[in-house]
């Protein structure tokens, strides 16, 4: 096996097909691997053993940060910084600050999911070796593979071929890194 | 502050003035000003600014590039300070100098003080050292340094059709004065303005001396003060009435608009106030009765109004007189009269019951025998002496313009010199001027603006401005004042006096000498210290009129009242009565290029840029140009078909005698039902681009018989319509709060009515328990929170700036409209923007008719039943005139909303509004509940109002000439932003810095706080009436503190709780019960009861007339010191 | 396949934001460079019609700034000095030193002297010395040290920050009043502690205002 | 895993537990379509040939728009008064605009965030376009505020840049809020749909590449940011999604909330309401519902649709526009009631001004399209009419812009002092720049339908029944 190569791509027809696959794997232990699908296959994530999604965590902290920049912003410049009677209101209430500080919640908020999101799948990855295999084009269409990679320890051309002709993979290729 | 100078030594400023405004003069020769009269204005000719250009005006427009940098791309500008080469005595850059001086208008003036920057003078403040004025001024005076700046006054002198050079100028003079010596003036005529200066008087009796058979006649369009020939015939001397309205208790007035249209009106006006006024349950408060044609000023304020066709008045006079007199002589002319008896014996009961404490005054265009008539009246209760004094005055020699055109037709008049004046637009319309003047053969004209007459003389002589001529006049009291020179005549003109020295080939012709010598005549003594005092005071001591003793000679009046005919003709659609009227902006058509007087609205139209024929509501229906108003009228219909927002009036043409105008008719409540009113000066031919167009001229109408009235008169419509620029849409207070009324009778009973009114009268102060146990300081500082969410942040200033508006005084003048305008660099908007409703004026009059019908059955219309008066206009209304400007409200609802802060509070009150801030959203003009904001819809300061549309295609930049009358204590603002009163803050500021720089000086550092009087802002100080107040509510001993402790004082929308700095004080009537037209309730209570109360309710005020306060709602269970908003 | 992106295009996103961040800071630095009175002003020292040193008249000399500048007091502007005020001197020393030649002519034309205007403030905004130099405000305040100024040079930034600045805090920089005219003298903090500033501010009342109305007419 | 079943496959796995109430399964792709097909059909649209019609639309478009372009060169070369604003009426179109403007974008946030959460599955056929549509529209809402200013060069004084005048904004303004309510719903809104884009425009880079056009797969290869369908990847995206619609939701109803609040913090009779921000939500989903049908239908018909918008689809927003119209009309209606309960003559007097005043005529507009129109909605065969549907659609647009219009200006016109009554109608120029501005909207919306996919693939195909990991026995 050629040092240079990323792993193993093996191809289903069917969401049912690549569901029960998934958990054929994840059953035989692999860590470093991973399935790939037209559209988020429902279920899967349990199938393939995956956690719950960190994203909502960085999306509280942003919304917290928002929420204070606002209120902080607005309580410095009315009420520290520069005074100036208007209207005759308060030079800081948390009334009249309150409009924009929500607004900064919630856009902070987006800007730390979207942001999440990316850093936690490690997007923007413009190059990778499984958008060479050349029908890779229909695993975004109708098509799924399984994956799995050389550098997981249980990886081995033999067994891991064998493992995904059982669990019913087709055309399994190897892809080079 | 207010520093009087004495002029610097007159050798000097007087004959040579400060060196650097003859670059002015070169100014006049470049292309570049030409170009100004061609409306193009090259960029920023910097030969005008002698002194740094910051303080010559702060063009906002300048600071045009982003947050403070200099020009965008170049990152330092270079600009220059430019000091004198030679230091100007008493110039300080910075420091504005005032001089005494006068503004003369036909046979009276008014006394000033002018305000100069560097030598520009750019405000007029009346002269306080004239006790009868006390300070004030007028609408006009405060217009007129307008006109010094006019870029299309005559600017040079011509003759046929090329100019003449000074020099050139003075031969020509000269020359006239040898040729015609030598005939003894035979063929030569003058015809020239009435005038009171003494000097003039002088050089005329000289003229007379040396050419005894030439003409001199004087023109007047207009009259202004009663005919002595009534005088004349009924005491045997040439005198004149002075009134002392602040004694007489009871006034009739026969048609007289003493508030407005009198010489002596400022006077008349102040007095009158005097006796108005009622600060305290005990104070006595005069009672008006009028009977007149026109809706005048004076009518506004009467307490009884009687709409009569001015030609029935002498039938009215003889009645009222015989009643009073029970003379029998007066019975004939009494025939006829068509009104109420009771009326005239009511009126005439109450008149006699004021025996001495009474007056009675006739207009001044009514004919001799009314004056005659209301003579021995005030002779019969013994007033004269008490509220009417005689004063000697001299005879009048000169002949008519009607006998000078007999003189021009019968070929006798070679050469014809016309002074000032402008008789080919205003003589009387049968003598066909115009082909008279081309008939003369040699005619000299000498005008400030080369018009009419002009175009139709062979040489034109540009006339000085008095703002830059030496000169003299006398007030209507006879009072001598000086005609001080401010800056150095700008395009050279000459004055009148020099003109006719010149023709009597003088030794001395310059106006410093020709004064100086009449004045020390005058006063005599030390004529140097005389002439210097006279300078410093603006006034030569005791030289007033003396008042002589008359008495009535019966067979005087007999003959009088012989001469005349009844003339109780009825009056109908078909012989209707034209009244001429001298318009309350354009007088007689001579400010008619004084943009600032064109935009000003008529105080009882409300139309600007225009005069129309106005009619009554009854003619108007059988004109059939009733407007129509909606399906159901959820508001009062509007007395004019509003298009768009703008007046579309129905033009008519308007016929007596053979001669016809045509118009658009404009239909006003309140006027004698046949009786159709013009104002004359407008429809000017040759004036310039402001006055050009505006309106037209009724002088085609006026024959030398009838300067005043005539009868015969029809209407015919033309079928087509045309826009007037009217500034208020709507007539009707609709039943609301805004201007708080009552009658004198209720008021004595019930002092603080004003507080159960309005809805706050329903609610728990907006101050709650704690506020209202404060003082007023208090509540300024404090801020008390009542029931609100927020605490507001206490205003820590050593001042606390408030106003207070006496609603009871003011008369409506638009006086303050003006002053405002000239002290805060308030553009002029055009005719068109004005239909459009952008108007900048930062202070309003409001004027409401009320005549008790306004409901809220809207529906009945809809429904059948008896229709709502909704849909009824008022023929006889009572008007109720309320000034609003930035009222500062404490909880400004204008500063929560502008999203950038540029309009925020200071610690002393003020609302400020900083241009430089604002981006214009205008969201803050929409929250005002006052609607004072005034925005800049276009660069109304830098682009010719013709050419707005046109964008960055239009000329930019505005002629020198008017840069100059702008005050550099405040920014010119540019598009785009808000304005806003903001009670005159450079005035504010430049006078607690004067303040504290004097105490440091003095050692007496400590002491910041400004005594009460030292700032006043323009409006207050301008205003005839006393009615505007202004000043620290800190102090409570401060004029304003005193004024809003009254119980009249209210807070305008005082239920929002915005708290306004500017409160109003009710307004009161005093009519008499036994009068037939008397209403228990002001007719504006009544509307405001209907409205807001069920209707079996409202119709119990009739009723119980006796305690009418009660009926309003019986809020009795109000808080004791609830002031409406609070504030006070 | 994937032949558009080779492998380095995964460093790309990243260097494009570093580009972004490079980019932004240029352009602020070049805003506040261009745009902000701080650097548009400070240091403006532009060539006279006549070298006048400053420097000479008043740290030589001894003379006094209202000796030339005699309004300051007064009036709301500090006058530049007439033609007719040199010459009070300069018609008996220097009489015909070519440097002073605009000023001799200036004198007997009366036209002015094109001084170049150096200390400027925007035309909405209402500087008035009077007010200031009179309440213990020196002029080295907005000046700087004139007096060593051979070249008067643009010292402060004068923009609407520096003024609020003083107006917040007076007590650190007011001067006792016969210190005024004294450019290298000391606050009344830097003398004797910002208490001392404190009871001036309050004996003399002084309230430097904040809001527009101080300012914006 | 019973609840599996009832839950959407768009809803990520940890909804699984809060099992929501089982809606009635209607069928949301007709004809049983394989994943290629749904593929081909909305590629196809973008990889075939530009249809003429599309020319012929666009350069319509860019003609209309060109009015926007011009009405508003003009106006910041000549000064606000080329509008018919003056005293009293100082807001006019320009805010009413604004406020149309952006109630119509708010139909698509709401379509792809509320119904997401409710697990509205019938949203995946025409979320795409809706969030398209909101984004397009908040530019076109964007435009007026920011030019109705007096000077526009200073409108950065509206955003708190650390400056050499040391001064910062009034916070306490409405103006302010929606400063940052309408800029944060633009951003957030195009992340959403961006967010939404990523996969699709990685099927695109596929396909062009394959199709070995180069220069379009780079670009939308360099957007789809290096996407590979990884269902690890999978995961963390659809809970941002499910983030971005849960932080949506309230946004939306806060950008109105604020935008009502320009009005109901003023003191004006007929603007200080405390119904208004509910009213103004409810309004602004009205509006927006009729505005995506307007859009939807002839989409539909154009590209054959019919499969992916059904019945079902038109259906559901017939209703919802019934519910959210009579919700209207009972703003309406409370407001004249609480009007003279208030027993404030000058509130009482706004409204029967609005009624039966100058302006009556735009009231009773208004009431005729808003509270009469959607009415026939209660009826099947009116909903089942496409056409009949499209034109009370139409209908549903005018009465909304009316709405804003009678409340901006008869409370301006006619307010406390009689003597500033006045009457207001628009110049030439800002009918023009209103026109205009249906221009920039086809002309954004035309390029959208062009170039980029206008039903979200994904999406689709995993509500398809085949998409079922147990074979979709269960239907």
């Amino acid at each position: 096996m050629p040092p240079s190569s990323y792993g193993l791509i093996a191809t289903f027809e069917t969401a049912p097909q690549i569901y029960q696959a998934a958990q054929k794997v994840r059953d035989a232990g692999y860590k470093n691997w991973d399935c790939i699908t037209p559209f988020p296959v429902h279920g899967l994530d349990g199938a393939m053993g995956l956690g719950r999604s960190q994203v909502p965590r960085l999306s509280l902290v942003g919304g917290i940060i928002g929420f204070i920049t606002g209120m902080t912003m607005i309580y410095w410049t009315g009420a520290v910084d520069y005074e100036l009677i208007v209207g005759g209101k308060p030079y800081f209430s948390p009334m009249f600050a309150f409009p924009i500080s929500y607004e900064l919640t919630i856009l902070f908020t987006a800007f730390a999911t979207i942001g999440g999101m990316f850093f936690l799948n490690g997007l923007p990855m413009h190059y990778h070796p499984v958008l060479k295999y050349e029908h890779i084009k229909r695993g975004m269409d109708d098509t799924f593979f399984i994956v799995i990679e050389a550098r997981d320890p249980r990886f081995n051309l033999a067994n891991t071929k064998a493992l995904l002709e059982q669990a019913g993979g087709k055309a399994i290729t190897e892809l080079e890194a | 502050m207010k520093r009087k100078f004495d002029h610097s030594a007159p050798s000097e400023s007087a004959l040579t003035g400060p060196r650097y405004w003859r670059s002015l003069d070169e100014l006049t020769a470049t292309p570049g000003f030409q170009q100004h009269l061609a409306r193009e204005f090259p960029e920023g000719a910097s030969t005008l600014d002698g002194v740094d250009r910051r303080s010559f005006m702060k063009l906002m427009a300048a600071s045009f590039a982003l947050g403070g940098l200099g020009l965008a791309g170049c990152r330092r500008p270079e600009k220059n300070i430019l000091p004198f080469g030679k230091s100007v005595e008493g110039v300080i850059p910075g420091l504005p100098q005032y001089f005494a001086t006068a503004m003369p208008l036909r046979k009276s003036a008014i006394p000033l003080l002018a305000e100069t920057h560097q030598g520009r003078p750019t405000k007029l403040e009346g002269n306080p050292t004239y006790a009868p004025h006390g300070g004030a001024s007028s609408l006009l005076a405060q217009a007129s340094v307008l006109d010094l700046y006019d870029p299309e006054r005559a600017t040079v002198n011509t003759s046929k059709g090329d100019v003449l050079s000074a020099a050139a100028a003075n031969d020509l003079l000269a020359g006239v004065g040898k040729t015609y010596a030598a005939v003894q003036g035979a063929g030569l005529a003058f015809l020239a303005e009435q005038s009171s200066s003494p000097t003039r008087a002088r050089l005329v009796a000289q003229l007379r001396a040396k050419f005894p058979k030439a003409v001199w006649s004087e023109y007047e369009p207009v009259s202004d003060e009663p005919p002595t020939t009534a005088a004349r015939a009924v005491f045997g001397a040439v005198v004149k009435p002075i009134y002392r309205f602040a004694k007489a208790e009871r006034i009739v007035s026969l048609d007289a608009d003493f508030l407005s249209a009198e010489s002596a009106s400022l006077y008349y006006a102040r007095e009158f106030a005097k006796g108005r006024r009622v600060t305290k349950k005990e104070d006595p408060m005069n009672r008006l009765y009028v009977a007149e044609s026109a809706l005048t000023l004076t009518g506004s304020m009467a307490d009884h109004r009687l709409r009569l066709a001015s030609s029935h008045i002498l039938s009215f006079a003889a009645a009222l007189a015989g009643k009073i007199t029970g003379d029998a002589v007066y019975a004939r002319l009494a025939e006829g009269l068509d009104l109420k008896p009771e009326w005239i014996a009511e009126c005439a009961a109450d008149l006699a019951a004021h025996k001495g404490s009474s007056l009675v005054v006739a207009g001044a265009h009514q004919p001799a025998a009314v004056h005659a008539i209301a003579y021995a009246i005030n002779a019969s209760l013994g007033n004269i002496g008490r509220t009417v004094d005689f004063v000697e005055v001299a005879a009048d020699e000169s002949v008519s313009i009607s006998d000078l055109a007999k003189a021009i037709t019968a070929n006798s008049v070679k050469t014809l010199v016309v002074l000032g004046g402008n008789p080919a637009y205003n003589a009387p319309a049968e003598l066909n001027w115009p082909a008279l003047q081309k008939s003369v053969g040699e005619v000299i004209r000498f005008g400030y603006h080369s018009d009419e007459t002009s175009a139709l003389a062979g040489t034109h002589l540009a006339a000085a401005h008095y703002l830059e001529s030496w000169g003299d006049a006398r007030t209507a009291d006879g009072v001598v004042v000086p005609v001080q020179p401010m800056i150095l005549p700008l395009f050279g003109g000459i004055t009148e006096i020099e003109t006719l020295a010149r023709i009597l080939g003088l030794p001395k012709t310059d106006g410093y000498s020709l004064v100086f010598d009449t004045v020390t005549a005058l006063g005599g003594g030390d004529s140097a210290k005389t002439f210097r005092r006279f300078l410093h005071d603006g006034l030569l001591a005791n030289s007033a009129y003396p008042i002589v003793s008359v008495n009535l000679s019966g067979r005087g009046l007999a003959q009088v009242l012989g001469s005349v005919a009844p003339a109780v003709g009825a009056l109908s659609q078909a012989n209707l009565e034209v009244r001429f009227v001298a318009d309350h902006t354009m007088d007689d058509g001579r400010f008619a290029n004084n943009g600032w007087l064109q935009e000003c609205p008529d105080p009882i139209t409300k139309i600007s840029w225009d005069n129309a024929i106005l009619v009554s509501p009854r003619l108007g229906k059988e004109l059939g140009i009733e407007p129509k108003g909606s399906l159901i009228q959820v508001a009062r219909k509007e007395e004019a078909d509003f298009t768009q927002g703008a007046e579309n009036a129905h033009v008519f043409t308007l016929t007596v005698g053979g001669r016809t105008v045509r118009g658009p008719v404009h239909i006003q409540p309140g006027l004698s039902n046949y009786t159709v009113v013009v104002a004359l000066g407008y429809g000017r031919t040759k004036s310039g681009h402001v006055g050009t167009g505006a309106g037209f001229s009724a002088y085609g109408l006026r024959t030398a018989q009838a300067p005043a009235f005539v009868t015969g008169a029809t209407l015919v419509t033309t079928g087509t319509r045309m826009k007037l620029a009217n500034t208020q849409e709507h007539w009707s207070m609709e039943g609301r709060d805004l201007i708080r009324e009552a009658n004198y009778s209720e008021y004595k009973e019930n002092p603080d009515y004003v507080r159960e009114m309005g809805i706050e009268s329903h609610a728990p102060s907006n101050l709650g328990k704690v506020g209202e146990a404060m003082t007023p300081a208090q509540r300024a500082t404090e801020i008390p929170r009542g029931g609100s969410l927020y605490e507001t942040p206490k205003f820590d200033g050593v001042h606390q700036w408030g106003m207070s508006i006496d609603l009871n005084t003011c008369i409506g003048c638009n006086a303050c409209v003006v002053a405002c305008q000239a002290e805060n660099n308030i553009p002029i908007v055009g005719k068109d923007q004005v239909m459009r409703g952008r108007e900048m004026h930062w202070i309003r009059l409001d004027r409401y008719y009320s005549d008790g019908k306004a409901d809220g059955r809207a529906m009945a219309d809809l429904f059948g039943g008896e229709p709502s008066g909704n849909s009824i206009l008022p023929e006889d209304p009572q008007i109720s005139l309320q000034p609003i400007a930035c009222a500062q409200c404490e909880l400004a609802p204008c500063e929560i909303v502008c999203p950038v802060n540029a309009t925020v509070h200071d610690d002393e009150g003020l609302n400020t509004m900083a241009y430089n801030r604002c981006i214009g959203t205008r969201y803050c003009a929409n929250n005002c509940p006052y609607k004072v904001r005034r925005f800049n819809f276009f660069d109304y300061n830098l682009r010719p109002l013709d050419s707005l549309y046109l964008g960055q295609l239009a000329p930019k930049g505005m002629p020198e000439l008017v840069k100059m009358v702008k005050n550099p204590e405040v920014t010119v603002r540019m598009r785009g932003v808000m304005e806003k009163c903001t009670y005159c803050v450079q005035r504010i500021q430049n006078g607690k810095i004067q303040h504290k720089v004097k105490t440091a000086q003095a050692g007496r550092p400590s002491d910041v706080v400004v005594p009460d009087g030292v700032i006043k802002t323009a409006c207050q100080q301008v205003c005839p009436v006393e009615s505007i107040v202004f000043g620290n509510i800190l102090d409570p001993k401060s004029e304003v503190s005193v004024a809003k402790a009254r119980e009249q004082d209210y807070a305008l929308l005082g239920y929002l709780n915005i708290r306004p700095r500017t409160t109003y004080l009710g307004k009161l009537r005093n009519p008499n019960s036994k009068m037939p037209d008397y209403a228990a309730l002001p007719l504006s209570r009544i509307e405001y009861n209907n409205k807001n109360h069920s209707g079996d309710h409202s119709s119990s005020h009739g009723e119980k007339p006796e305690k009418p306060a009660k009926q309003s709602g019986g809020h009795s269970s109000v808080l004791p010191g609830n002031r409406s908003g609070g504030l006070s | 396949m994937s032949k558009i992106f080779p492998k380095s295009a995964n460093s790309l996103p990243l260097q494009i934001i570093i580009y972004l961040v490079v980019l932004i800071g240029i352009a602020t630095a070049g805003v506040t460079y261009y745009m902000t009175p701080k650097y548009t002003r400070i240091g403006y020292a532009p060539v006279q019609p006549v070298p006048f040193s400053h420097e000479k008249h008043v740290s030589e000399l001894g003379m006094d700034c209202r000796f030339c500048h005699s309004n300051v007091e007064k009036s709301g502007h500090s006058n530049v000095p007439t033609s007719q005020t040199c010459m009070n001197c300069h018609n008996q020393i220097k009489t015909s030193s070519p440097l002073l030649a605009p000023v001799r002519e200036s004198y007997a034309s009366g036209d002015s002297v094109p001084w170049v205007w150096i200390h400027k403030t925007p035309d909405y905004a209402y500087f008035n010395h009077a007010a200031h130099v009179n309440r213990g405000v020196s002029c080295v305040e907005c000046h700087g040290k004139i007096n060593e100024m051979e070249v008067v040079a643009h010292n402060q930034s004068l923009s609407m920050g520096f003024c609020l600045e003083c107006h917040r805090n007076p007590e650190t920089r007011v001067r006792d009043p016969k210190d005024v005219y004294d450019l290298n003298s000391q606050t009344i903090a830097a003398k004797a502690g910002v208490e001392a500033g404190v009871k001036f501010v309050h004996d003399w009342k002084i309230k430097p205002p904040q809001s527009c109305s101080g300012c914006h007419r | 895993m019973g609840a599996h079943h009832e839950s959407s496959s768009t809803a990520p796995a940890i909804l699984a537990e809060v099992n929501p109430t089982a809606l009635p399964r209607a069928i949301l792709v007709e004809n049983n379509r394989s994943y290629s097909w749904i593929t081909e059909k909305i590629c196809g649209i973008i990889e075939g040939k530009t249809p003429t019609w599309w020319w012929v639309c666009f350069a319509l478009a860019c003609f209309v728009a060109s009015f926007t372009v011009a009405g508003i060169s003009y106006l910041v070369a000549t000064g606000v008064g080329v509008w018919g604003h003056a005293n009293p009426v100082n807001w006019a179109w320009d805010i009413v605009n604004f406020v149309f403007w952006i109630g119509i974008g708010h139909a698509g946030t709401l379509i792809s965030a509320i119904l997401c959460l409710l697990r509205q599955k019938w949203r995946t056929s025409i979320n795409r376009a809706a969030e398209a549509m909101t984004i397009f529209a908040v530019v076109c809402a964007g435009i007026f505020p920011v030019f109705h200013v007096g000077r526009v060069w200073y409108a950065f004084y509206l955003f708190p840049i650390p400056n050499s005048n040391a001064i910062w904004q009034n916070f306490r303004s409405p103006l302010e809020w929606d400063v940052f309510a309408v800029s944060t719903y633009g951003t957030v809104s195009v992340l959403f749909w961006y967010v939404g884009l990523l996969p699709d425009l990685a099927i695109l880079r596929d396909r062009f590449e394959a199709a070995g056009q180069r220069a379009r797969s780079f670009i939308y290869g360099f957007f789809a940011m290096g996407w590979r369908g990884s269902n690890r990847h999978w995961s963390n995206y659809e809970m941002a999604y499910l983030v971005l619609a849960g932080i949506s939701t309230p946004l939306v109803l806060s950008v109105h909330t604020i935008v009502s609040f320009d009005f109901a913090v003023s003191l004006l009779p007929g603007w200080h309401t405390t119904i208004f921000p509910p009213y103004f939500v409810a309004g602004a989903i009205f509006s927006g519902f009729g505005m995506v049908l307007t859009l939807m239908l002839p989409l539909r018909a154009v590209y054959g649709l019919q499969d992916l918008i059904t019945q079902y689809h038109i259906d559901c927003m017939c209703k919802i526009t019934l519910a959210t119209g009579t919700i209207v009309g009972y703003a309406y209606g409370m407001e004249f009631f609480i009007a003279w309960y208030g027993a404030n003559p000058n509130e009482g007097f706004a409204f029967v001004n609005r009624a039966f005043g100058h302006y009556a005529w735009a009231y009773w507009i208004m009431i005729s399209c808003n509270v009469i129109t959607p009415q026939f909605f209660w009826f099947k065969s009116v909903r089942h009419n496409t056409s009949l549907v499209w034109i009370l659609s139409i209908f549903v647009n005018v009465g909304m812009w009316f709405e804003r219009f009678v409340i901006i200006v008869t409370s301006l016109a006619r307010d406390f002092l009689p003597s500033s009554w006045g009457y207001y109608s628009p110049s030439i120029v800002e009918i023009f720049t209103f026109f205009g501005t249906f221009g920039v909207f086809s002309v954004l919306f035309l390029l959208f339908i062009r170039f980029l996919p206008i039903m979200p693939m994904a999406e689709l195909k995993a509500v398809t029944p085949q998409a079922d990991v147990h074979g979709g026995e269960k239907h």
